[in-house]
């Protein structure tokens, strides 16, 4: 199979990848998304540097991509922690709550409008109750969820 | 000996400065003037030693001479470029101190000014809250002033140019609490930082294209290794000076920086506010340092301009116009130090003019005003602070008169400054401003003075004995410059009548302006302000003995130095004015009767006009129009009333309603465009701002978006890649 | 330009649609095409887009994706493939899917499908450590952790901001932005003197098979001008029999290189002995390049890991500690 | 092939420093005193100083590191900063959590340190990732509170971004190339004219993604987003902590791959991109800081139109004919130094004044310090005037020899009109910086606090404030410092036939 086809072939989609990832990063607003997305452009990255390696029959860019994925695993460990941080102090995950420090007198960035919720017309089976129905824990009900 | 002297005059003063800062506020306090007046007069007689041991040197050595002091190494790089046969051109800086003709007088003088000014203000200051910061930074100014002119490198001399715009800063915003102080101290140093941009361009342009920024020849061993650019080989023809729209723009852009210091159109704007300071600091500024920083620099640089004949016509015509310009604004003023302070700018743009005529007489006759002015000039300035002493810091003309009888030491002294500013036989000033006028009339009409004038002649052939040999060595490049040179100078013979008219009416209008003020303060009825309280006096003799001092040079000095041409004589010894390009414009010092008779003519009439319009008769005025409304009687003061109303709006309305167009046109044209240029940036701020949306999303998408346009454009648009 | 364009349109339509055809079929044409068709799909693909909508979206996108690859050669032994298509197709549907699930849960889940489908791609290009690496740390580690944090911050599912976006415009500005770089990428690939080394290669490819058959393989070919001189350097995994066999045949292959590339009429090929990384001991060469020629970067990677562990701990513990009274709700 | 005992050796002073932060994280959890590893620290980072000092630089097989005089200029400084921050350090931000801030700086440094010794890709981008990482919790970790958690975020995110953008620029540069490693980059860039496959010119895009990358650590124009915001948002021994280790690490870092490896191949493009974003930079961050009230975010305008000018000095080396273009590097070195010492004198005065109260950065509360902390005000007024570039102070010369360098490429062939607007335009801007650093002295002298309270100085960040300002203060006689940013630069740049003038300053020297 020839190497030139192969490479060109793993460094478009490599690219794909990499425009995907940042497109995600640019529109999603969920921190974890955000963060998910940047972890992908890395993926395209490393494609296309394992692609470059074996092309060139070199050794470098394996070893970079080994490095890529050390450091990505630092990071995710950082930004579990900030997205937690994150989270306490703002109770979303919305990366547009986090827009305080600005320019003065700059206007913030408020959602014009809320999409409803998509409701998926959900048709649970119901069964006709059998015995007595037992007494609902309050405390259960509104516990944390944690 | 005059490597140490010129080390030591400098050394003094920030010997001073460092003393009364690290001892002022704990252990000198009132007592830190003794350091400063002491530092002061140690530099200036050091500088009177240099002075006499230069003047040997020149009668004993030629025509040209210097000698260059270097103290150590202060930037160094190797291979900083390549000029054009591929040799590497190191950068090196030293610090290094040139004594000549030139930096020897300008220090004589400022060292003298200096300390006299120190005197005045240890009894102008007395029981001021900052008295030790108020001699500590004196000190420092005068330290940077005295360095800036005995420094031998561009780069140097922009070090100290921004070392006295700061100091200038400090002092003019010394009483910070005033808003108006501490609003003019930041005026000051912002219009200077304008110009300061041009002279950091022009320091540029010369290293590119001269590859050092040396004044002297580096030499080692005997061998010039980088020929400086006013060194012997430039000057003495072996390297050309850049020629062409290089030169103009070298020489455009050091005036520019010359402009910001010593407040020429459009750059004056700061020096009226700059009264915002201590009396004595006006003195000190609008005397002997700050703004003769800019004619001195631009002297020293006569090689320069010499080679841009549209850079010469450019200073003459910024300095004829800012000329008449801050005269005409000066008769309407009311405000005593104002006055004096638009009269500076007026005799600024004198200097500036005879510099731009290009004509050795001229730059001689620009250099003697500066030096004639300083001492008139301080003179006035102290006067008007010890009137200020004793009116309890009124300064309002309108609010005080005759204090002749209050205070006749300052009466006396302020009479002898303000003949020698108007340009009376024989005081200093006549001597300097004729010699600027005959300067001017030279270019305007040359060769008419031949023909004119039997006493120039004679001078003339004076002169020539003496540089017989100078001309014998130089005849072939003198034939050579007069025949390149007078095409183009032809073209601007023009400007130069009208700028020698305007000149003549410049010399009037000062005359008016200078009487005028004097008759409104020591003549007429005494009137003296509430703010002195009830003991106005007279100063102490402290301060009026500095006074008198003045006084007796502002009579002497210039009479002294036109003697048998001595002062022309010395100055043309610097090596930058005695270069062979220059000799074509010799004959310094011509003296022209018929123009000094006409220019007196023209100073007596202008003070008459002042004498017969604010000698008494103007409160007439006052009350008789008052009259006529109430009663319309009384035929001899009608009459008389007629008579002034017809000079009055024949002459002085007219001239006043020019001084207001001109007041205006300065507040709001020339203002404005400064204050737009501050706007610019603060409008362009406001764009950048709306960036800053603080949404982390926007930012990322900006930055993607913005790479990938600077890609776009590389590619396509610049064809890169 | 574009006025004398219409106007010859409107006069001879026939022409003018031949030319629009030959220009689109161009190299920028294509590159434009799939632009535009890949952003498309992206607008249309939007995390809070209706069913039909996302169906549009996908055939725009299959037909961009189509467009992107009609640049690169297609690869010539057909099983590899198929295999190789069907990876990079996981790969990317599941990338959308990521960047268009409307839950933040199923983005996780799907981008672990693409990490799977990366996986695969590294499997099949011979860096086999790389594969169950990123197997393990990401799907395995990053992903899962990250799963565990999106039940602990949002355990209803969905949030109204994980189905807009930013506003109105970035949901149409960013997909022309990103895909930019694609269709750049893409571009390069058109160029025409690829497209002739893809031909060579294919060439030497064959006769190499033919002649030496599984006792050699190409590693890698290499063209440079020499004037107009085209020298194609070929390394090859071969014993000393194939290679002189090769040798011989040289001439016949320039031979037909000319005549198949019009461009390089004059060819020249040199055979070399190469080598492959792709060994048997693959694995242990690569430990032996880590932890011998960059052992530094090892130890630096460990400094790395100590202070993001350290960083995590700060960041996430300060601020209980600060107010003791404050629980994670 | 393999690691070398003299390459341990080389990376002595480096695991001095890590095991020094080891030692402080952990022992900082048992004895949490702020003095005494703060001072633990200094000494040892002095120490480190000594054996980095008593290092020969012999050039040779050195694994990934490279040994030059650049390097170990940019390890001086690195070390240099790092007591200065140490010293900071103990005065900004909460008690809470100190040694692990103390030990991120002391990891950051290290990281500042590889950088400065990076030999090829993987090192580089190790020591990078090893500045960012501590710098996100230390953004967090000064003040914990709302605004600092939105520093770090927006930190963190965009500091991801423009890392994975400058990564897929380093797999195009290296499959450009064939290799990691700079030297062969070099090499191959420069002598094989289509390398690998022939005409897929991916370094354009490789160019502006690295950039991207490198840009973002500088701050600099487009990618400066980010600085007004977090430097408000964080304390100021973090905002001192990003106004200088990323710019250092990305001064060096580009000297090696965008002024050494790529200009031999690519035309006007590289320089024409950088002097874009020089000029937008200076001036974006020069008209922004006219309108700030807040202290910290002016600083961080401020960097950005310092960013600017380094960006000129890479400019001119890039465009500089080949083998020439060690002035404008060396330029850029003697910038950073000078830039370094007064921005991290700036914010150690901040952290001396304020305290812990980093939330509290109007400048109106520098009102009236020229009575309330003389010294500390003094201190201000100088790096104040320096980064203006008054002379004869530190800045100037930075300036200075930046406008040269520039001037130089600009008289030397076709591209004058690019280099002499540039020019201007930076002098224009020093002017307009003025204006915002004058307000600052303004303030501390010629207004009076509201309060006529004493303030209470910070023992450790007032001695690091006096470090610097003796370091500026010394950086006004620039003639060692020029030499050294030159022969930095000089090891870089191979430049020809240095020899005869290197004898006359000799000879210059030898004669006093």
């Amino acid at each position: 199979m020839s190497e030139t086809a192969l490479l060109q072939n793993y460094l478009l989609v490599g690219s794909i990848l990499f425009a995907l990832g940042l497109t995600g990063f640019l529109i999603r607003r969920n921190l974890i998304v955000m963060f998910l997305c940047a972890e992908m452009m890395l993926q395209g990255v490393s494609l296309s540097l394992i692609a470059w390696g074996r092309y060139h029959n070199d050794w470098s860019g394996q070893m970079l991509v080994i490095f890529i994925i050390t450091v990505a695993a630092c990071e995710a460990g950082i930004a579990l922690a900030l997205v937690l941080a994150l989270c306490r102090k703002s109770g979303s995950l919305d990366i547009v709550n986090w827009q305080n420090v600005r320019e003065e007198g700059r206007m913030p960035y408020i959602d014009q409008e809320v999409p409803a919720e998509a409701m998926e017309s959900e048709a649970w089976p119901t069964l006709t109750p059998a015995g007595i129905e037992p007494a609902t824990d309050q405390q259960e009900l509104y516990r944390s969820n944690v | 000996m005059s490597d140490n002297l010129i080390i030591l005059i400098p050394f003094f003063p920030l010997l001073a400065a460092i003393l009364i800062a690290i001892l002022g506020p704990k252990l000198l306090k009132e007592n830190s003037h003794y350091v400063t007046v002491l530092a002061f007069a140690a530099s200036f007689v050091c500088s009177l030693m240099l002075f006499f041991s230069v003047q040997g040197q020149v009668v004993e050595e030629g025509t040209s001479f210097e000698s260059v002091t270097t103290l150590w190494t202060w930037a160094a790089v190797d291979n900083a470029m390549i000029d054009a046969d591929g040799h590497s051109v190191p950068f090196l800086i030293d610090v290094t101190l040139r004594s000549d003709a030139l930096t020897s007088i300008m220090l004589c003088m400022v060292t003298f000014i200096a300390t006299l000014v120190a005197i005045f203000g240890a009894g102008y200051m007395h029981g001021d809250r900052g008295y030790w910061r108020f001699f500590a930074y004196v000190s420092l100014f005068v330290f940077s002033m005295t360095m800036l002119v005995s420094v031998s490198n561009f780069l140097l001399l922009f070090v100290f140019w921004e070392a006295v715009g700061l100091c200038s800063y400090l002092l003019i915003g010394f009483w910070y609490h005033k808003p108006e102080a501490s609003a003019a101290g930041k005026k000051a140093f912002l219009v200077n930082r304008v110009g300061d941009f041009g002279f950091a361009l022009a320091i540029f342009l010369i290293w590119i294209n001269y590859g050092t920024l040396n004044f002297h020849d580096y030499v080692v061993d005997g061998q010039v290794i980088i020929p400086g650019v006013f060194g012997q080989m430039r000057l003495g023809g072996a390297l050309p000076y850049v020629q062409g729209g290089m030169a103009t723009a070298i020489c455009l852009l050091l005036m520019l920086g010359a402009c910001g210091k010593s407040a020429q159109f459009p750059l004056h704007v700061w020096l009226p506010d700059a009264m915002e300071g201590p009396t004595p600091v006006s003195a000190l500024i609008h005397a002997a340092t700050m703004v003769t920083a800019g004619v001195y620099m631009v002297t020293r640089c006569t090689p320069l301009f010499h080679a841009s004949p549209d850079a010469q016509v450019t200073v003459a015509c910024i300095g004829g116009f800012t000329a008449l310009l801050a005269g005409l604004i000066a008769l309407t003023q009311h405000d005593l130090k104002r006055v004096l302070a638009y009269s500076t700018v007026s005799q600024l743009g004198y200097m500036f003019l005879a510099l731009g005529t290009g004509s050795l007489a001229g730059i001689v006759a620009g250099m003697f005003h500066l030096f004639t002015h300083a001492f008139f000039k301080a003179l006035l300035f102290l006067g008007s602070g010890s009137v200020m002493h004793a009116m309890g810091n009124v300064i309002d003309m309108r609010r005080f008169g005759g204090l002749r009888h209050l205070m006749p030491w300052t009466f006396r002294t302020f009479l002898v400054g303000c003949l020698a500013l108007a340009g009376i036989f024989p005081f200093a000033g006549f001597w300097s401003k004729d010699a600027i006028l005959a300067s001017v009339h030279d270019r305007a009409y040359p060769g008419a003075h031949s023909h004119d004038s039997q006493d120039s002649e004679h001078d003339a052939d004076h002169d020539a004995d003496q540089d017989a040999d100078d001309h014998a060595t130089h005849s072939v490049a003198l034939l050579s410059a007069d025949h390149a040179g007078s095409n183009q100078a032809d073209s601007y013979t023009n400007i130069y009548v009208w700028l020698y008219r305007s000149a003549c009416f410049t010399a009037f209008l000062t005359a008016f302006y200078t009487f005028r003020a004097f008759f409104l303060t020591f003549y007429g009825p005494q009137v003296i302000p509430d703010e002195s309280g009830h003991h106005a006096h007279e100063s102490p003799p402290m301060m009026w003995i500095p006074l008198a001092i003045l006084a007796i040079f502002a009579f002497l000095i210039g009479f002294v130095s036109e003697l048998d041409h001595k002062f022309a004589h010395l100055l043309t010894s610097t090596p930058s004015l005695a270069f062979a390009g220059m000799h074509d414009t010799m004959q310094p010092g011509g003296f022209h009767m018929d123009i000094a008779i006409s220019s007196s003519i023209i100073a007596v009439l202008g003070i008459a006009l002042a004498a017969f319009l604010y000698l008494g008769h103007q409160r007439e005025v006052e009350a008789i129009s008052k009259l006529k409304l109430v009663a319309p009687l009384r035929a001899l003061s009608l009459n008389k009333f007629y008579l002034d109303e017809i000079y009055t709006w024949a002459v002085v309305k007219p001239l006043e309603f020019l001084g207001i167009i001109y007041f205006w046109l300065d507040r709001w044209l020339v203002d404005g465009l400064v204050n737009l240029i501050g706007k610019v940036p603060v409008a362009l701020g406001s764009g950048f701002r709306y960036l800053q949306t603080g949404l982390l999303p926007f930012y990322s998408l900006s930055m993607v978006v913005a790479m990938l346009i600077l890609l776009f454009l590389g590619q396509v648009l610049w064809g890169g890649g | 330009m574009n006025g004398c364009w219409l106007l010859a349109a409107a006069t001879d339509s026939s022409s003018a649609w031949a030319e629009l055809g030959s220009k689109l079929s161009g190299t920028e044409g294509r590159a434009i095409i799939g632009w535009a068709l890949a952003v498309l799909a992206l607008w249309l693909i939007g995390p809070n887009s209706s069913l039909s909508r996302k169906i549009a979206g996908a055939v725009f996108g299959v037909l961009g994706l189509g467009v992107f690859w009609s640049f690169v050669p297609a690869m010539s032994f057909l099983p590899a493939e198929s295999v190789f298509l069907l990876l990079a197709g996981l790969t990317i549907f599941s990338a959308v899917a990521t960047i268009s699930a409307r839950s933040p849960v199923y983005s996780a889940i799907w981008f672990a499908c693409s990490l799977l489908g990366t996986a695969g791609l590294f499997l099949f290009q011979g860096a086999q450590f790389l594969g169950i690496a990123t197997i393990a740390v990401y799907a395995g580690a990053i992903v899962v952790t990250f799963l565990f944090v999106l039940m602990l911050a949002q355990p209803e599912g969905h949030a109204f901001f994980d189905r807009v976006s930013w506003g109105k415009s970035p949901r149409a500005v960013i997909p022309v932005v990103t895909m930019a770089i694609v269709s750049l990428i893409a571009y390069q690939f058109g160029k025409s003197d690829i497209r002739n080394h893809v031909k060579a290669e294919e060439l030497v490819n064959q006769t190499v098979a033919e002649l030496a058959g599984p006792d050699a393989a190409v590693r890698k070919v290499v063209h440079h001008q020499d004037g107009d001189v085209t020298v194609l350097e070929v390394d090859v995994v071969a014993n000393e029999e194939a290679l002189s066999k090769l040798e011989d045949s040289k001439s016949e292959l320039q031979r037909s290189i000319g005549e198949r590339i019009p461009d390089w009429s004059k060819c020249v090929v040199d055979f070399h002995a190469g080598t492959d990384v792709r060994t048997a001991d693959h694995v242990a060469h690569l430990g032996g390049q880590l932890f011998g020629a960059n052992l530094i970067g090892v130890e630096v990677a460990g400094c790395l890991l100590m202070m993001a562990l350290v960083g995590a701990l700060v960041v996430a513990g300060l601020d209980e500690e600060k107010k003791p009274g404050a629980t994670a709700r | 092939m393999a690691t070398q005992i003299d390459t341990i050796l080389f990376l002595i002073p480096e695991i001095l420093v890590v095991v020094l932060a080891l030692w402080v994280i952990v022992g900082g959890a048992f004895a949490p005193a702020k003095p005494f590893w703060a001072a633990l620290s200094t000494v040892a980072l002095i120490v480190a100083l000594v054996l980095l000092s008593g290092q020969k630089l012999v050039a040779g097989d050195n694994g990934p590191l490279i040994v030059d005089s650049l390097g170990s200029s940019f390890r001086w400084i690195a070390l240099l900063c790092g007591i200065a921050l140490t010293l900071t350090s103990t005065g900004s931000g909460n008690t809470h959590s100190y040694p692990e801030r103390l030990g991120a700086i002391l990891f950051l440094l290290v990281g500042v340190m590889i950088v400065a010794s990076a030999g090829n890709l993987v090192m580089l981008f190790l020591g990078l990732e090893l500045i960012s990482i501590p710098t996100y919790m230390l953004l967090y970790a000064g003040r914990a509170d709302k605004a600092s958690a939105e520093a770090s975020t927006k930190y963190f995110f965009l500091s991801i971004l423009s890392s994975a953008f400058m990564l897929y620029g380093f797999s195009m540069l290296y499959g450009m190339t064939g290799s990691g490693t700079f030297s062969e980059m070099q090499r191959s860039l420069a002598t094989d004219p289509s390398p690998t496959i022939a005409g897929l010119s991916l370094l354009p895009l490789s160019f502006m993604m690295i950039l991207a990358g490198l840009a973002f650590k500088l701050a600099a124009f487009p990618f400066h987003f980010y600085a007004p915001d977090v430097y408000q948002g964080t304390s100021s021994l973090a905002a001192g902590v990003l106004a200088v280790t990323p710019k250092l690490a990305a001064v060096v870092a580009a000297s090696r791959l965008i002024a050494v490896i790529m200009p031999s191949q690519q035309g006007p493009f590289l320089w024409q991109v950088l002097v874009v974003a020089s000029v937008a930079s200076m001036t974006l961050g020069n008209v922004a800081a006219l309108w700030q009230k807040s202290t910290r975010r002016l600083l961080a305008y401020s960097s950005i139109a310092h960013s600017g000018y380094l960006l000129i000095g890479l400019a001119a080396a890039v465009a500089a004919p080949q083998g020439s273009g060690q002035a404008g590097i060396s330029a850029a070195v003697l910038y950073i130094m000078v830039y370094a010492a007064a921005s991290l004198g700036v914010f150690a005065v901040l952290a001396a004044v304020l305290g812990d109260n980093d939330e509290m950065d109007d400048v109106r509360l520098l009102a009236g310090l020229g009575n309330r902390a003389p010294g500390q005000a003094f201190a201000m007024a100088v790096f104040m005037f320096s980064m203006s570039g008054i002379p004869p102070l530190a800045g100037f010369w930075g300036k200075f020899s930046l406008f040269k360098s520039a001037l130089d490429v600009a008289f030397e062939g076709t591209n004058q009109i690019w280099f002499v607007t540039l020019v201007i335009i930076a002098a224009l801007n020093a002017a307009i910086a003025a204006g915002y650093y004058l307000r600052v002295i303004a303030m501390m002298y010629f207004q009076d606090s509201s309060s006529e309270a004493k303030t209470t100085v910070q023992m450790g960040p007032a001695v690091a404030a006096y470090l610097c300002m003796l370091a500026t203060l010394v950086c006004a006689f620039p003639a060692p410092l020029m030499q050294q940013a030159d022969q930095a630069a000089a090891g870089l740049v191979a430049a020809d036939d240095t020899g005869s003038t290197a004898k006359l300053v000799q000879v210059a020297a030898n004669r006093r």
